[in-house]
């Protein structure tokens, strides 16, 4: 799956974009984040208060216990402040 | 009723004005248009300008959505949104929201309910250019943005 | 909190772009700029214009007060209200109140309470001008408007 | 003192303002109305209801209970419909 990421999610991790394949056992969003985390310190970084990260599926707003399955593309960034 | 939603996420800046007479012409029985312009302040100096950081694809689709819950909430013929990104100096116009009713009420009601959602639902970030040419910071989410959504489940 | 406040009742058209940028203009602590417009209709094409009557002095004086109410109650920087008189054709504006301030909350309330009590206090009278040559009669005040006031005690 | 009138008031009595001097006894707004009920039919038919007349003395809202000594210019006009 295709991960996008915005704002200073984007600038902690280093890229904008990267497609990742979670291992299995990786059901939700909470889990997908917990798993980033473990995938090097800008990661671990970025995602240190996964509470803060808000996240869409197939660019729509999800909560944290959604299941990620079927996602094409999940978005990772910081509460917005457009308007 | 049916309701012309137009949302546009562009760079350039766009003329109220123009929006306004598209948004009302030609319908002779608005009544009421309402529009809000969200503008770059200076922050008491420290800023000369923000940067509009988006999510391409998503911010459109999710104001969209902002804008069918309002029409569907009050009896709305029209409601535009433009918001820009990328850099923006200080006095330009970063949002334009335009609703027009037949009456006053919903046409304030629904422009008011768009600008709470979209501050705290649209994918936009803005960071700052600071005056002194420090690097500046990812301005923070407000809490009583988040806050100001919930009086709409009320009324 | 000091407040521009700008009142004019005047026959002929006015530019709401201008307005706009000149309540907003030169001050870079203006995040939030509102405006409404408010029309004249067709009512499903039985009208071809509205003729308004207004007291003149006292319509100056009462817009002015209800203003001075607004810029007390919430924190805007400018308000403006234009309101015309004379012979107005449909989709002509009859009048536009612009509210600026650092923050949306303020200028949406300030807008609106402007046009509420506008609305039924400011002396104001609208006659129709039939499409079929009949005599129009003089527009009756609504209940609704009246009633519109009540909700600006509780908050 | 000078009565002006407006809207309906106005076309219905025939005039757009005047100069009247009320008899000894007229008080209030409401006495006031009364009193120019009896000038005539114009004025009965414009004032028919006197309920439903707005009131201003001096440029100002008042109510129908409000004393009209001291005032310059009274306007008597129709519910108001700008806007």
């Amino acid at each position: 799956m295709k991960l996008v990421y915005f704002a200073w999610v984007r600038e902690r991790i280093g890229v904008a974009e990267e497609d990742v394949t979670p291992p299995a056992g990786v059901a939700t969003v909470r889990e997908l984040l917990e798993w980033l985390k473990t995938r090097g310190e800008e990661y671990a970084e970025a995602l240190k208060y996964p509470e803060a990260i808000r996240v869409a599926i197939n660019q729509e707003h999800v909560r944290h216990d959604e299941r990620i399955a079927g996602a094409r593309e999940i978005g990772l960034f910081p509460p917005m402040t457009g308007g | 009723m049916s309701c012309r939603v137009t949302v546009r996420i562009q760079s350039e800046p766009f003329d109220t004005a123009d929006e306004m007479a598209a948004i009302s012409g030609g319908d002779s029985d608005v009544g009421a248009v309402v529009t809000f312009s969200g503008l770059c302040r200076d922050e008491a100096g420290t800023l000369h300008a923000l940067e509009i950081e988006h999510y391409p694809g998503m911010a459109e689709a999710e104001i969209g959505r902002i804008a069918d819950a309002a029409a569907k909430r009050w009896p709305v013929t029209a409601l535009t949104v433009i918001h820009r990104h990328g850099k923006i100096g200080i006095g330009e116009q970063i949002v334009l929201v335009v609703a027009a009713s037949r009456h006053r009420h919903a046409a304030f009601s629904a422009a008011e309910f768009m600008m709470d959602f979209l501050k705290s639902r649209a994918p936009f970030w803005k960071k700052e250019h600071r005056s002194d040419g420090t690097e500046g910071s990812w301005v923070d989410a407000k809490e009583a943005d988040e806050r100001a959504l919930s009086r709409w489940d009320r009324d």
